[in-house]
This record gives structure tokens, C-alpha cells and sequence, in this order.
């Protein structure tokens, strides 16, 4: 018995495309001289990209919500660790 | 939900009596005994070198030992008694014997992983015991950065290799509590039917995983550093020991509450058992170690305040430190409230547990003190953080596991012990206890510095009282070794529930059969019904 | 149900097995997340106290083979995912053919890394062997590449532990021992994975991107 | 026997403030440890097994009414105490963050395993502190090799002292006497011994003692001479034919730095620009000058910073 249906394989290879279409336009953005900008544009698109995979190629998109209550927590920890750490770092000088 | 009979094959103690029965063991129940062997064992191991520590301060002058062996010797105490007793304690013991008997589940989730985790503790033992034997460590449990990569000339690489290891083993335990707890429940055990004990031992689980695989890596970047002398920490290296401090305190801050939550949920078992009564405001216990779990996370700069981290860092981790307080004291609160309107009885696991109350409520109160800026700049890093961690981490955490283990012996061994000499042991180990640390708050206050080998002499007197009451300590501990090991030919029988406490375990025989239960029971009421209980038993 | 799944003596069901599993690789992969995380912790540190040598030694990264690798491991990903769910509908042959695609990109992307590592190592830019810069922010570039080559190396390792799993389930899907009932070790390793491609999502911008313009 | 003392002396301006902050906490703690344990203690005998106490418990719904109530105190009440503690505290330590401008500088490098200070005059000491009553002190710490701290337990006062950073403490002496140093920061194998005393002095005694002290220059004569000595004036003097920045009023204005930020030219900016003069490079110089790290030690290198913080007025250079 499959409890969820089976995503497509056009599901698959919609996302595959849309990773390397952002890749490209990460890599892209970088050749342009934003200032702080860019860091900010970088990271974002790296966490687009890891949404995609998580959502589509490791199926938190139709998961039980623990599996993604659990990989959130993963996500949040580390935003306390770098967070908190910056009450420090940012204004030590 | 289909329950399953599982023939009754004699208890988990009579499934094999040769070793390699027990080394090969997958049974939770086994694997708590093996772990329980290896942390007394380690116990003792940091005991003699706490001996040692306070032999050497009866006296201002260095004359027991030299200064470098004092420092290995604190550095031991610290290492072994951290990582290889008080944070594996209760989790990997009673956590392990009693999560799948209290939720009404056959075994853990991963049983292999169980027992993986148990050969990572002996292999990060022997690192660790290794180090002991090639000659010591002198860095203080801490790893303090640049002492540690560049400076001590003692064997960091390997402690700091037995550490990493033992690491593991607390994730593979953590990953096995949360599953276990969450997926693995009997009918009818919904959330807020779990046992407190159960709820401390998920927010420990949270913490093991959460927190520990950065202090993995924290180490591994020491070991790199020292090895190869590039990295992240040395600011000759332009790097900066304060981001040490950071990940070492993300991880070590959440280690002080594994080891303080199960100590917590042993106390809310136990109150109510002895107190015949209902406990007090359940959700909100529940709710307060969560709290404590996640504000817990928070907390780590109050160990930098001096450090010369910013001032606004010491503003935030301050505030927050207060906050992580409120739910302590709720639970100090309803802990005494569970007392009022109970038939109490005074059996050793009682006077365990109400000693906890009484020594956590010390310990935590003079943790705020430590949180308060303008104070913790003149303790910081005296014996007053000595004596408030000795509080909550012996006063709390190691009396609760005394008293969990008076609790669950006759569940575990099928054994009674001599409850008078378990209640005169308790008393003991209180009163050593207090004679002990709280001198120690004075010392702290007066300014001694930890980590001192020698000390001017006025602080001389104190010194002489803390040492003295380490050695009624000393005695307090020996106590329930040898009754204990007594009661295991000489004690009475055990019934299931002698007791008769609530809490599926006590349904089941002493010592549980292989399987646990002979069939999974239904749970149809909250937990703690005493009163309930008390009026249906007449 | 016909084929029968071994259910271990702790579990009701297969159901509940099942669940058991995939929690316990989530929480497991929370704990990968923050054992990474302190790298991207001190990366961050770093990176505040030394902003121009970060962006300088970035420029000495090379490119060319780090984005070609990004291509190559987001494919890995599409191809386990697709391996994934061709066991789910039961195409045992097509399932071990995307495995083993997988194998091969993962393979690819290890082989480049070190040719990557080759080149740097002959462009003077390991710490603690050859470290070798002009300029005036050489200690901060060192810092750099110390943190390039502790990063990239766990991910490397965590690629190699990756390959074997996934060549292990390849193996045990050959010997049928999965089917559209049972393959909950496929869904695992493709969970594993992905993550090692999550991290390197984050690691390519971080090390390759921070001044190129 | 009991002769020991139970707090320790209060000799400077912050002691009396953090020990009424330690007496209130003591006030609180106390009436809250001795309540939890009253409570308990009377309950333990009011409700033992067997006593004739009654038991009754309102009916459900007044229970659960009542419960709420008293959990919502408890949890309201310790948030607000606390709050209140947290913001006295807090206060107390922000206003004690910053020295008052008119401080007496006194600099500190800390080694494995002693304490090497020096006075603006130049007067050097080792493991001991003479400081004059009822005039602030700034001290000014760096460390040679690993972390110490410097705690002053009369002045209820320390700082971790870090290498390659300077930290900073200041406190206001208010009783003369002599008192311990201590360092509280593990430190390896001396720890124990790097230990030494805090002399506070009558102002007209400290003088007397400034005078007759080992001084024979002051710090910035001395730094003038550490200046020659490691070749710094080859560059910065008033004959060089370098293009390398002047250090004449330089200290405590604000630079350009090349990369487009600015920053404050304090003791840090100097330690950082000798020590790793790559980090901040001052717009419109080339980034030429060499790094003095592991050449120049920590104590010399006070010596340079307070010549340059002498050069404030920017008087030319004595070219001599």
C-alpha cells in the first residue's frame, strides 16, 4: 500500500531545472558588484534551492509534520547559534 | 492498534548469564545495566580524584601533590565526571530501563543503536582513561583555547578523542528517546498522559542532539589546531578564542540541563508516590521542561560575562538566563504543592527527592545570583561557581539519581534493600553534602579563584570544613554500594508494585520479563491518579 | 498485503516501523545540520573579522570546477530521487540504474574536488603544508582556506559515506530485497543524500561566491 | 579559629554597590529557600502517613479554579522579581562598563605565569598594584600567551586578560591598605601562584612612591626609544622618505581606512596596525609595512602605544 501518491517524474525534472536555473543565477549575481547585497541575494538563493530539495526531493512537502517540525528544528538551532552569537561578534568593536 | 501476547519467558535477567549475553545484548533493560556498571565505575574513578582535591586544599600550601598534578587531577574530575557520569547517569541508565516500560512499548525504537551507543561510551572511556594513564590532561574540562591547542604539554588530542566519541553515543541515545517517546507509545498514552519522567527524558533527548554534534566539531577543530597549528581560535592565527567559548558554552550550558531535566522528572515521580496525592499542575510541569529545554539553548554568554564578549551579548544572555529560571521555580513550586493535602510517607526515595527539592532550590537560586551582571563580574570563576554547579549538578542531579535508583531498585533487581539503612545513607549523604559546598559559597565570595592548588591562608578554615564534610560525603556514597550489593542475595522479593505507584512499569513484574509486558496494556487514565488509586484500592 | 515485511519484535507493525524509521533519520539529519553548523558558525566569525581576505581568497577558488560541481551534485540528487521513486512503484532494474547514475555523479564530484584540491595544493593554498601568499591579507586568506578545506572535507567525507550506502542499497534493491511494501533503507539513504546536497547548496555560495564582481 | 573574615573588604567606589546587590539577593533568596523549605517541612508533618489532617479537596471545578490561580501567581511573581534584578544588576553593570575620561592609565600584560605592569611615568612593577586613593584607574590589559583574568577581590572587580586583544578595567580606590591580585582564569601549570597584591595608597604617599620608583623614563620616553629601536621611525619619522602615515594626534581621531569603512584610532587600532598592519590600512598608503607579530612583545609594544598617545598634540618628532 503507498500512502501518498507518487509525485511525477515532470515534478522531478521541473525542480532539477529550476536548481541549475538558480545556480546560474547565483553565480551570475555574484559577477555583479551589489555591496552587501550580494551576500544577502547568495544566501537566499542557496536556501531557495535547499527548500526545493527538501520540499520536493525529500517529500517534506507531503510528510508527516513531525519530519518537518524536525528538520525546521535543525534550521532554527543553527539560526540561535550563528543569532546569538552575533549579540557578540557584531558589536564587539 | 493490534496487542500482541507475547509469552512470558522469565525476566530480562535470566535471558543468558554468559558475557558475551550480556556484551551482545539488545534488550534496553541489559543495556541500562551495562551502562550502569560503567558510570559507577567512572564514578569512582572521579571521585578518587575529587579526594585528592580537597586532601591537597586542607592545607594553604601545594604540599599533597605538585601543581601540574593538581591540575590534571581537577581537569580528570571534571572530564570523568561530566561526560562519562552525570550527563549518561540517569538518561542512559534508568532513561534507558524505563522509557519502553512507561510508555508501555517493548523496547526502544533502534535497540542496536542502543547498544552502539553503549560501545561508543567504553570506547570514549578508554580514550579518555588512556590520556589518564599516558600522563593527564591539564586544561581543565573547559579545553579553554589557546591553553589547549598551544600551550599545554599534556595529552589534550587524546581526552579530546574520548570526548568526541562519548559525544556520539549521547546523539544515538537522544535520536532513540525522541522516536521512542513519540512513535512507540501504548493505546491510549497520549502526551499529556506521559509521566513526567518521560517528558525530562524527551527534553534531554532534544538537548543530546541538538547541542552535542557542535561540541563535536567544536573538539575536532581543537585537535586540528593543535595538530597542525592552523585554525580558527589562536588570535596569532587571526582567528578569536572567544568563538571557542561561544560553541564550547552552545553545547556545555544544554549539558547542565541533561543533566539537571532527569533529575527533575525522577523527583516529580517520586513526590507523588510518597505523597499518596495527585501532582500538581501536570501540564504545567510538562510545559516548564520543555522551557527548560529550549530557553535552556539561550543561556550560554552568562558563562562570558568577563570574557570580554560585548556588553550587550552579557545584556541578552543575562535577560534570558533570568527567564530560563521562572519555569525552575514552577516546578520547585508544585513540587511542594503536590505535598499539601498527601498522605506522606518518608522512604528513602523520598527523603532523596525532598533532599533534591531543598538543594536544586539553593543551587538555583544562587544561579541567579551568577546571573546578575554587576555580581557575576566579582564571582565569576570563584568558588562560588563552584559551589552553586556542585548544587544543582551533586546536591540536584546526583541525589535524584540516588533516589531513582532506591525507587526502581526492587522494579530492576527484584530485590527489596534495608530501608533503614537507605534512609540513614540519605541523611548522610545531605548533611556531607551541605558541610561540603556550602562553605564554599563563602570562599567564592571572599574571592578565592578556583583552580588553585594554593591559597593565602586565611581562607584556610573553610577549606578544612568543605574537606571535612567531602569526607562524610565520601561515606554517604560507599553507603548504598554495599547495601545495595546486599540486598541482591539477602533482600526480600519484590512484588511488581511494592510501592503501589501508578505508572505502567509497576504493571508489569519485577525484574520485567524479556518482552516487557506480557500483553501491551491500555492506558485509560492521567498520570499520578493517586488519590484515585488510594479510593478504588480502599 | 501479500509479501510479508519483517517487522523487529519492538514494533505493532510495519506502519509503525516505518514511521519510526523516517523520524529517527530526520532527527538524525537535525544533528548533521548542527554538526555543520558550528563550521558555518566560525565561517561566520571569521568572515566579520576578516571581510577583505575572505573576499580575496575567494577569488583564489576555483570557479570554474566549484560551479561544474554544483551542477553535478544537484543531478545526483534528481537521480536519487528518481531511484527513490522508481522502487516505490516497484521498477527494481530502473531504481538500481538511477542508483547507480548516482554512484557516478558522486563520483564525478569527488574526483573534481580533487582535482580542485590538486590545484590548490600546487597554487601554495593548504595550511599547515604549503601555505605560501603575497599580499597584504595572508593570514586572513590561510584562515580562508583553512575553513575551505575543513568544510569541503567533512562534505567529502560525507559524500564517500554517501556512495557506499547508496552502493550497499543498490546491491541489496539488485537482490530484490526491497519492494513497493518495504524499502524504507532507499528512502533513508535518498534522505541522507539530499542533505549532503543541502550542505553543499550553502558551502558553494559561502566559499566560491564572496567577491567576484 | 574563627577568625576568618565573612566578606571581603569593600575598598573602592563599586564594592558597596554590588554588596547591597549581594544582600538583596540574599534577602530574596533567603525568604524564598526558607518558604519552599517551610512549606515543606510543615507539610511533611501536617500530611505524614497517619496524621488526622484533613484531606478534602474542593470539588473539581473550584480545584482547577483554584489551581490556576496559584500557578499563574507563581509564575508571574518570580518574572517580575526577577525582572527587577535583572535591571538593577544590568544597571549597575553599564554604568561601570565605560572608565571616566579622567582616568589614570596603568597598563597590564599578563604571561604565564606573573603580572608585568607599567605606569604612564614609566614605573614598572611585577605581581604588584600601587594605585592611589580616590582617583579612577583605568587598566589597560593585553596577555602574551593564554587567557588570564584580572580579579581584584576588594574592588569586586575582573576582566579576562586576552592575547591579541586589549581589554580594559577601571575601578575608583577608596580605602588604603594592601590587598590580593589574583588571576582567575586557569592558566596552566602556575596558576595558583600568579598572585601578587593591590597597594592602595594615600594620594601624597603614591607620589612619594611614584618618585622614588624604578622609573628611569617615562612610558612614552621609553616607547620613544622602543620606536628607534624596532625601526618604526624609519617610516614614520619626519624624515622619512617612505609614504607612511603620521602619528601626530593620531590617537582617539577617527581614520579612513582603504576598504571605505572608518574606525577609531584607539589602543586596539594601534596593537592591531604593528602587530597584523594588514587589517586596517589607512586610505591612500600602500600596504607596505611588515608585521612585528612574535618580534615585538606585548609590554614593549604598551610602551609604543603610549608614545604615540603622547604624540597628541601634534608636536614634530624629536628627531634625535
Amino acid at each position: 500500500m503507498i500512502a501518498h501518491p507518487v509525485p511525477r517524474v515532470r515534478t522531478y525534472v521541473l525542480v532539477w531545472v529550476a536548481l541549475i536555473c538558480l545556480l546560474l543565477l547565483t553565480l551570475g549575481s555574484a559577477y555583479m558588484n551589489l555591496g552587501r547585497l550580494n551576500a544577502g541575494i547568495n544566501l537566499a538563493i542557496a536556501a531557495a534551492k535547499a527548500w526545493l530539495v527538501a520540499f520536493f526531493f525529500m517529500h517534506l512537502r507531503s510528510s508527516h509534520y513531525m519530519l518537518r517540525i524536525a528538520a525546521a528544528t535543525g534550521f532554527f538551532w543553527l539560526a540561535i547559534l550563528i543569532g546569538l552569537s552575533l549579540t557578540d561578534f557584531a558589536v564587539r568593536y | 492498534m493490534s496487542t500482541v501476547a507475547v509469552p512470558l519467558r522469565g525476566s530480562y535477567l535470566e535471558a543468558g548469564f554468559s558475557l558475551w549475553s550480556w556484551l551482545s545484548t539488545v534488550d534496553h533493560k541489559r543495556i541500562a545495566i551495562l551502562y550502569a556498571l560503567s558510570i559507577t565505575a567512572f564514578f569512582f574513578v572521579g571521585g578518587v580524584a575529587a579526594t585528592l582535591i580537597r586532601l591537597e586544599l586542607v592545607t594553604p600550601a601545594g604540599d599533597l601533590v605538585s601543581a601540574e598534578t593538581y591540575n590534571k587531577l581537577f581537569t580528570m574530575h571534571g572530564v570523568i565526571m561530566v561526560w562519562f557520569f552525570l550527563i549518561p547517569s540517569i538518561p542512559s541508565t534508568l532513561g534507558n530501563f524505563l522509557v519502553p516500560l512507561m510508555i508501555g512499548a517493548r523496547d526502544l525504537a533502534f535497540p542496536r543503536l542502543n547498544l552502539a551507543s553503549w560501545y561508543l561510551y567504553v570506547a570514549g572511556g578508554l580514550f579518555t582513561v588512556g590520556a589518564l594513564i599516558a600522563g593527564g590532561v591539564d586544561t581543565g574540562w573547559t579545553f579553554y583555547t589557546p591553553f589547549s591547542t598551544m600551550f599545554s604539554n599534556t595529552h589534550v588530542i587524546a581526552a579530546v578523542i574520548g570526548v568526541f566519541i562519548v559525544g556520539f553515543s549521547s546523539i544515538l541515545t537522544g535520536i532513540n528517546f525522541i522516536v521512542t517517546i513519540h512513535k512507540m507509545r501504548a493505546p491510549g498514552m497520549t502526551l499529556f498522559r506521559l509521566p513526567l519522567f518521560i517528558w525530562s527524558m524527551y527534553a534531554t533527548g532534544i538537548i543530546f542532539v541538538l547541542a552535542t554534534p557542535v561540541l563535536a566539531m567544536t573538539l575536532f577543530l581543537i585537535t586540528v589546531e593543535r595538530l597542525f597549528g592552523v585554525g580558527v581560535f589562536d588570535p596569532a592565527l587571526g582567528g578569536d578564542p572567544l568563538l571557542f567559548q561561544h560553541l564550547f558554552w552552545f553545547y556545555s550550558h544544554p549539558a547542565v540541563y541533561v543533566m539537571i531535566l532527569p533529575a527533575m522528572g525522577v523527583a516529580s515521580e517520586i513526590i507523588p508516590c510518597y505523597s499518596r496525592n495527585n501532582i500538581f499542575a501536570y501540564r504545567s510541569m510538562a510545559f516548564a521542561v520543555l522551557a527548560i529545554a529550549i530557553i535552556g539553548f539561550l543561556v550560554w554568554g552568562h558563562h562570558m560575562f568577563v570574557s570580554g564578549q560585548s556588553i550587550y551579548a552579557g545584556m541578552v544572555f543575562s535577560i534570558l538566563s533570568f527567564l530560563v529560571a521562572v519555569p525552575s521555580a514552577i516546578k520547585v513550586f508544585n513540587w511542594t504543592a503536590t505535598l499539601y493535602k498527601g498522605s506522606i510517607s518518608f522512604d528513602a526515595p523520598m527523603l532523596y527527592a525532598l533532599g533534591f527539592v531543598g538543594l536544586f532550590t539553593v543551587g538555583g537560586m544562587t544561579g541567579l545570583f551568577l546571573a546578575s551582571l554587576a555580581l557575576d563580574v566579582h564571582l565569576h570563576d570563584t568558588y562560588f561557581v563552584i559551589a552553586h554547579f556542585h548544587y544543582i549538578m551533586v546536591g540536584g542531579a546526583v541525589m535524584a539519581f540516588l533516589g531513582a535508583v532506591h525507587f526502581w531498585w526492587p522494579k530492576i533487581t527484584g530485590r527489596m534493600y534495608s530501608d533503614r539503612w537507605a534512609r540513614f545513607a540519605a541523611i548522610v549523604v545531605f548533611v556531607g553534602f551541605n558541610l561540603t559546598f556550602f562553605p564554599q559559597f563563602l570562599l567564592g565570595y571572599l574571592g578565592m579563584p578556583r583552580r588553585y592548588h594554593e591559597y593565602p591562608p586565611e581562607f584556610q578554615v573553610l577549606n578544612v570544613l568543605s574537606s571535612a564534610g567531602a569526607s562524610v560525603l565520601a561515606v554517604g556514597y560507599l553507603l548504598p554500594l554495599c547495601y545495595l550489593l546486599w540486598s541482591l542475595k539477602y533482600g526480600a522479593r519484590a512484588g511488581s508494585n511494592p510501592w503501589r505507584a501508578t505508572g505502567l512499569e509497576w504493571q508489569t513484574p519485577s525484574p520485567p520479563p524479556v518482552e516487557n509486558f506480557v500483553s501491551i496494556p491500555e492506558v485509560t487514565e492521567p498520570p499520578y491518579a493517586y488519590r484515585e488509586k488510594d479510593r478504588s484500592d480502599g | 498485503m501479500v509479501e510479508a515485511v519483517v517487522v523487529a519484535r519492538q514494533f505493532d507493525d510495519a506502519r509503525q516501523q516505518r514511521r519510526a524509521s523516517d523520524l529517527g533519520m530526520w532527527v538524525f539529519l537535525a544533528t548533521e545540520i548542527l554538526f555543520f553548523g558550528a563550521l558555518f558558525m566560525s565561517y561566520t566569525i571569521s568572515r566579520i573579522h576578516a571581510p577583505e581576505a575572505f573576499a580575496i581568497a575567494s577569488r583564489l577558488t576555483n570557479i570554474t570546477l566549484g560551479s561544474v560541481n554544483t551542477a553535478v551534485l544537484l543531478t545526483s540528487s534528481l537521480t536519487m530521487a528518481l531511484a527513490v521513486r522508481a522502487m516505490k512503484l516497484g521498477m527494481r532494474r530502473t531504481s538500481v540504474g538511477f542508483m547507480c547514475a548516482t554512484i557516478a555523479l558522486g563520483i564525478a564530484f569527488l574526483a573534481i574536488k580533487g582535482t580542485e584540491y590538486w590545484l590548490d595544493y600546487t597554487g601554495n593554498l593548504v595550511p599547515a603544508v604549503n601555505f605560501a601568499q603575497p599580499g597584504p591579507h595572508a593570514a586572513g586568506v590561510e584562515l580562508f582556506f583553512f575553513l575551505y578545506f575543513v568544510m569541503t572535507g567533512w562534505h567529502s567525507l560525507h559524500m564517500l559515506i554517501g556512495i557506499v550506502v547508496v552502493g550497499s542499497l543498490a546491491v541489496m534493491a539488485w537482490r530484490s530485497d526491497f519492494t513497493p511494501d518495504y524499502f524504507t533503507p532507499v528512502e533513508l539513504g535518498g534522505l541522507y543524500w539530499h542533505l549532503v546536497d543541502i550542505v553543499w547548496i550553502f558551502l558553494y555560495p559561502l566559499l566560491y561566491l564572496v567577491s567576484r564582481a | 579559629m574563627w577568625n576568618f573574615p565573612l566578606h571581603p573588604d569593600r575598598a573602592s567606589s563599586l564594592a558597596l554597590h554590588v554588596d547591597i546587590l549581594l544582600y538583596a539577593w540574599l534577602a530574596l533568596a533567603g525568604v524564598v529557600t526558607v518558604a519552599v523549605l517551610f512549606l515543606i517541612v510543615w507539610f511533611a508533618v501536617k500530611y505524614r502517613h497517619g496524621s488526622g489532617a484533613n484531606r478534602a479537596l474542593p470539588p473539581d471545578a473550584a480545584l482547577r479554579r483554584r489551581n490556576h490561580r496559584i500557578e499563574a501567581a507563581w509564575i508571574v511573581t518570580p518574572l517580575l522579581l526577577f525582572m527587577v534584578m535583572f535591571g538593577w544588576a544590568a544597571v549597575l553593570y553599564y554604568a561601570h562598563a565605560a572608565a571616566p575620561a579622567n582616568a589614570t592609565e596603568i597598563y597590564v600584560v599578563g604571561k604565564q605565569w606573573m603580572w608585568k605592569l607599567e605606569h604612564v611615568g614609566g614605573q614598572r612593577e611585577i605581581d604588584e598594584l600601587h594605585v592611589p586613593v580616590g582617583r579612577p584607574v583605568k587598566l589597560i590589559m593585553t596577555s602574551q600567551d593564554v587567557i588570564h583574568s584580572f580579579f581584584m577581590p576588594v574592588f569586586r572587580i575582573k576582566q579576562d586578560v586576552l592575547p591579541g586583544r586589549y581589554t580594559m578595567l577601571w575601578f575608583t580606590a577608596t580605602k588604603p591598605g594592601d590587598y590580593h591580585l589574583f588571576c582567575s582564569q586557569y592558566c596552566g601549570t602556575e596558576h595558583a601562584q600568579m598572585i601578587g597584591h593591590v597597594v592602595v595608597m594615600e594620594p601624597a604617599a603614591f607620589e612619594r612612591w611614584l618618585e622614588s620608583g624604578n622609573a628611569s623614563q617615562s612610558m612614552a620616553q621609553e616607547g620613544a626609544a622602543r620606536f628607534r629601536q624596532y625601526g618604526c621611525s624609519g617610516c614614520h619619522g619626519p624624515s622619512a622618505s617612505v609614504h607612511a602615515p603620521k602619528l601626530e594626534g593620531l590617537f582617539g581621531r577617527r581614520v579612513q581606512l582603504a576598504d571605505g569603512t572608518s574606525t577609531i584610532a584607539d589602543e586596539r587600532y594601534i596593537h592591531d596596525s604593528v602587530m597584523l598592519p594588514r587589517k586596517d590600512v589607512v586610505a591612500g598608503y600602500e600596504p607596505i609595512m611588515p608585521s612585528f607579530q612574535g618580534q615585538i612583545a606585548e609590554d614593549d609594544l604598551l610602551d609604543i602605544v603610549e608614545y604615540i598617545k603622547s604624540l597628541q598634540d601634534a608636536l614634530p618628532l624629536e628627531g634625535k
